[in-house]
């Protein structure tokens, strides 16, 4: 914490700031709450941008450059805003031995994305998880939060194609 | 180990050769001030060591793996081995590992003639480098006023980053992503120009053992580094603590 | 909290039980409720008001009931009934046949061999408590383990229980827990920490989740214990943020465990504080392993430094500091009730107690599973996993995930402990055992764990960084049929490289799944080595 | 008998060869011991069917230098790769991490004052999708790094060589020399 600390007012008058601040002051704006604030920034706001990462790095007092370090270097953190609708794929070694890489394969396929990406359209975001834990239940998928398993191509595609 | 009642003389053996060396060094430091040569790019002295680079790895008698012998510090009756077939094999196959990592073209590098990474490759009797190349697509940030960053010939040693933060106290430097995707960064990787807290000392540029950094506006003759600084930075600095 | 009220807990949670027919148990686990088990619960809550039942029968959520195949699971308690598949339709198949007799549709016998052979200490109350509700963990003599600790035991005891236990830990490694947390306790300094590892990283390994999710006071009561024997105040779990439901379970078990004063000040009336926080891993498996882990908590990257010095020396914010994994922690508070003699009566000679096991792939009954120690590989596969669906041939077991290895069905027989599996090629890792059949293609399969550690290197050192990329890079020639002999050469020199100078447990071990496919497999990879073509 | 020796080239810039013409008036010490059975310096276009040493300047860049070596390997005994270019693919390579088409549409295309068009005549041998060292394509027994290597070096190792010893070069060249 500086010497004499200086509240840092949040880039925008979004509501949504207030969560952001108040992970921070739980944790005493030490900087090793960063994680824990770009958690909050990412729950409350879907990705982390340029502004809020300046926010975060000047309200922790934390270097631009490792805030940037820190939130790329961690896979559940994302940069980018994502598509409308979002399809993980669950890439865990369960899910894997029973057919997964079909299952991403067919959907790159037919949406012409690659896992991590957002349609040009910005309507579908293709995610892979390494293991959301429904190893009985493989292949499993997520679709806009909903878990489902025993998955086909054919389902998948069912799933998705509702979404266009 | 700092006050100066506590350090210890030791006695070790290296290369069977009995040396003596205080509890506060590393085997590096006693290996090198005994003249014996152990390869190295991560380690800089005057900055803190990470053990990244893996080419100064010893074996140590006792010890099931081996060790780096920059973070490894001396102990008493140590036994350690700086060189032999199967080490050699390593350091080699680690620096091939570097060279097949970005695109290291020597004949038109900007560090020609004074580059660590070169010169260990003819040291270690490299003449060519079994892995394949990777051609990873890189770009060259010119937007500083002053110097060059090339991505193309990084090394991922890090230098620039601990002396940007440790001894110039910017931090202007870091490292994004991870693994084979990760890369050094300035500030919110964003080209170099537009960092606002680079206070343009040029520190990164002359730790870099390669040609990832350099001055812009000089020959590949002018372009020599002098990281000599450093140790002579350091101790002036605890003098005033 | 005194040793009365805790008793007065128990004796109050047994009347309310007595005072009701029976219970229902419904699996409310990450598993079955991704298949909508809340639903179910609400719906069986619903059908029993409405046949005025609700006054005799408990409903209650609990915790992972271990066969995740057949989700959501619903029990009928004190006999032990269940039922598999339910779903708000079929939920009345549970409500109507609340009386022995009528067989259902969805019965699940839970005398099979896949119930009846497990030997339940970490899990004993997976599947029978709500894991929400401190109440019943005390019920279950729930931190009666951390009161003894503190008023009978001084600290050094403690450790020596943990010592002749002969727990190992249960992250990966098996290092002597008893051993480390004497380091601990040894290491000078008047600040400690103690830190549960919850990031459990493994693909198709769930275990600890499923112990968090169901009995969430089983690890606090553990790090407890453990802060005590080493002279700790602060504790912090690091768990994957991936993982919600786990997160959530642990708030409300901590924020009832500092009401209670179980966790806190003067706990148990004694001079001992603990506190634990929670902080949110976000997806890195390299922070798994300890000083990376650590460099998270402090809120950097999580790349590992070189040991020593080792956290017990100089851990979190350069204090001593003591990391087990979850399971380590559940299995304290056992191992202080019932005696360290009683712990190390259960498994091999080197390796004590039981082990979970996350049990998937081409399994019948993929779940999770507890074992002691020392049982064949046949016997979970073939017994309690049932063998392989479809009637076809097993091929091989992959164990310890991304750092383990694959083990042919030659090996079936052998005796699974630390030292049996490490032989083999393999390590017993933190559980996840996936089951491959002879569809399976072992050059595929050491490719996905290869991309897998490519992926989740943290890139500070040469060999792993650069090695794994190198080595996937030859697989995938594998893959398509485009590799050569020298490429087999090249393959086998540079997992020796990645596996002698990495610097941490991830990079040391990810050619892992490489050389065991290639001492067991290796025929696999010389069918895909490219004919030589004509050279003109 | 004289040892019979070939040079040639494939992606480089020919300055290998020029530095070993360097060599000069020492070419003539060695004269009597070699016979020079194809080169770009000399008339046969047509590779033996036995060679006792060939030494290559240049990258694995089209499909003909692909056959080129493949063919080379096979009649010779002694391949030296002569050059960075040879050995690590070196400047030919730089245009690696970008696709074949976009380079090729680049240079006689967009970057083209007169004559923009694609070139294309069946004489033309096809770019292959990266540029690659020589050992990647086939085994190779002697490398001679350098940019280009002095003619010192090169006399060194042919001399070497004649005397029927793998030339060490450790000290004498390295990449980039």
């Amino acid at each position: 914490m500086p010497a004499y600390p200086v509240k840092v007012q949040p880039p925008t008058e979004d509501k949504r700031w207030g969560l952001v601040m108040a992970t921070m002051k739980r944790h005493g704006y030490q900087s090793n709450a960063m994680i824990e604030t770009l958690h909050t920034v990412q729950e409350s706001f879907g990705f982390l941008d340029d502004d809020s990462l300046r926010f975060v790095s000047k309200a922790l007092n934390v270097p631009l450059s490792k805030v940037y370090g820190v939130a790329t270097f961690y896979h559940f953190f994302t940069l980018k805003p994502q598509g409308k609708h979002t399809c993980v794929i669950c890439m865990g070694t369960a899910c894997y031995v029973k057919g997964a890489g079909e299952l991403m394969e067919t959907i790159a396929k037919k949406y012409n994305v690659h896992p991590g990406e957002t349609t040009d359209d910005g309507n579908l975001s293709l995610v892979t998880a390494r293991c959301i834990g429904a190893c009985g239940l493989a292949p499993a998928g997520v679709f806009d939060g909903e878990v489902n398993g025993k998955l086909t191509a054919a389902d998948t595609l069912t799933k998705l194609t509702k979404w266009e | 180990m700092t006050a100066n009642g506590q350090i210890k003389i030791f006695t070790l053996k290296i290369d069977g050769k009995d040396v003596s060396a205080r509890s506060d060094q590393t085997v590096l430091q006693v290996c090198r001030e005994n003249e014996y040569f152990i390869p190295t790019l991560c380690h800089l002295e005057g900055l803190s060591n990470i053990g990244a680079c893996r080419l100064c790895m010893v074996e140590v008698a006792g010890q099931r793996k081996l060790l780096p012998a920059c973070t490894t510090m001396v102990s008493e009756g140590m036994e350690v081995t700086t060189t032999n077939d199967k080490l050699a094999h390593y350091r080699k196959m680690t620096l091939e590992l570097i060279f097949s990592e970005r695109n290291h073209t020597c004949s038109v590098c900007v560090s020609n003639n004074h580059c660590e990474l070169q010169y260990l490759s003819q040291k270690l009797g490299i003449n060519h480098i079994r892995v394949p190349y990777r051609f990873p697509k890189f770009a060259v940030d010119a937007s500083h006023p002053y110097f060059i960053l090339d991505h193309n010939r990084c090394i991922l040693c890090t230098r620039c980053v601990r002396v940007c933060d440790e001894i110039e106290g910017a931090h202007v430097w870091d490292v994004s992503g991870r693994g084979i995707q990760a890369k050094v960064i300035t500030e919110l990787n964003q080209p170099w120009g537009s960092a606002d807290t680079c206070t343009q000392c040029g520190k990164c540029v002359n730790v870099c053992p390669v040609g990832a950094l350099s001055e812009k506006g000089r020959s590949v003759a002018e372009n020599t580094k002098r990281s000599g600084f450093l140790p002579y930075l350091t101790a002036r600095r605890k003098e005033k603590i | 909290m005194t040793l009365e009220e805790l008793q007065e807990i128990k004796a109050g949670e047994e009347l309310a039980r007595s005072q009701k027919k029976k219970s229902i148990h419904v699996c409310v686990a990450a598993g079955c409720m991704s298949q909508n088990a809340e639903a179910v619960l609400n719906t069986i809550e619903g059908q029993l008001k409405e046949k005025g039942l609700a006054k005799d029968i408990d409903v209650k959520g609990v915790g992972c009931m271990g066969l995740c195949a057949a989700g959501p699971l619903v029990s009928i308690e004190p006999e032990n009934r269940m039922f598999q598949e339910i779903n708000q339709a079929n939920a009345f198949l549970v409500t109507d046949n609340l009386e022995k007799g009528k067989k259902t549709t969805n019965d699940l016998a839970s005398d099979s061999p896949f119930f009846k052979r497990q030997y339940k200490i970490v899990t004993e109350n997976c599947g029978v408590i709500n894991p929400e509700r401190i109440e019943e963990y005390i019920a279950f003599d729930g931190y009666l383990g951390l009161y003894t600790v503190l008023h009978d035991l001084d600290q050094n005891e403690v450790v020596q229980n943990l010592i002749k236990s002969g727990l190992r830990g249960r992250g990966g490694g098996g290092y002597p827990t008893g051993l480390k947390w004497s380091t601990v306790a040894k290491a000078v300094g008047a600040k400690k920490y103690v830190i549960c590892n919850a990031d459990e990283g493994d693909p198709g390994a769930f275990m600890d989740r499923s112990v968090l999710e169901s009995d969430p006071h089983r690890i606090l009561e553990g790090m407890a214990i453990a802060a005590y024997a080493i002279g700790a105040d602060e504790g912090f779990i690091y768990v994957r943020a991936e993982y919600p439901l786990a997160i959530s379970r642990l708030k409300v078990a901590i924020k009832q465990a500092e009401r209670k004063g179980l966790l806190g000040n003067n706990i148990f009336g004694t001079t001992f504080n603990f506190t634990i926080s929670i902080r949110l891993g976000a997806g890195a498996f390299v922070c798994g392993e300890e000083t990376a882990l650590i460099a998270s908590i402090e809120g950097g990257r999580g790349t590992p430094r070189p040991r020593p010095p080792y956290p017990a020396e100089s851990g979190l914010w350069g204090k001593p500091t003591l990391i087990n994994n979850v399971e380590t922690f559940a299995n304290i508070a056992p191992i202080i009730r019932k005696g360290a003699e009683w712990y190390a009566s259960i498994g091999t000679e080197t390796s004590k107690g039981t082990k979970v096991f996350a049990l998937a792939g081409q399994v019948v009954n993929t779940g999770l599973i507890e074992v002691p120690m020392g049982m064949s590989l046949r016997e979970i596969i073939f017994d309690i996993g049932g063998g392989i669906p479809g009637g076809r041939k097993f091929k091989a077991v992959q164990t310890g995930g991304p750092s383990g290895g694959c083990i042919p069905e030659e090996f079936l027989d052998i005796k699974v402990d630390y030292e049996s599996l490490t032989k083999l090629g393999s390590i017993m890792g933190s559980g996840g055992m996936i089951v491959m059949d002879e569809n399976s293609n072992m050059v595929d399969v050491a490719r996905y764990f290869m991309e897998f550690c490519m992926s989740e290197s943290c890139g500070k050192c040469v060999p792993c960084r650069v090695g794994t990329a190198q080595i996937y890079d030859i697989l995938t020639k594998f893959a398509e049929r485009r590799a050569t002999e020298a490429d087999l050469t090249l393959l086998e020199e540079l997992c020796d490289v990645v596996r002698n100078t990495s610097l941490c447990g991830l990079g040391q071990s990810s050619p892992n799944p490489v050389l065991s496919t290639l001492k067991y497999f290796k025929h696999e990879y010389m069918e895909r080595i490219q004919a030589e073509v004509n050279q003109e | 008998m004289k040892a019979k020796i070939a040079t040639t080239w494939l992606d480089g810039c020919s300055g290998c060869h020029m530095s070993f013409l360097d060599i000069d008036e020492r070419l003539l010490a060695i004269a009597d011991r070699i016979e020079l059975v194809y080169s770009p310096l000399v008339d046969n276009k047509v590779f033996p069917d036995y060679v006792d040493v060939t030494i290559v300047e240049g990258a694995v860049a089209s499909v003909d230098d692909l056959a080129k070596i493949k063919k080379i390997r096979k009649h010779t005994k002694y391949l030296i790769a002569l050059g960075d270019c040879a050995i690590n693919a070196n400047v030919p390579s730089m245009r690696n991490p970008i696709p074949v088409q976009e380079i090729i549409n680049r240079a006689y295309v967009e970057n083209a004052f007169i004559h923009d068009v694609m070139p294309k005549h069946p004489a033309l041998p096809e770019l292959l999708a990266r540029v690659m060292p020589i050992h990647e394509v086939v085994p190779v027994d002697v490398f001679i790094p350098g940019c280009p290597p002095s003619n010192d070096t090169i006399f060194y190792a042919v001399a070497e060589l004649l005397d029927g010893r793998i030339p060490d070069l450790t000290s004498k060249t390295r990449f980039g020399a």
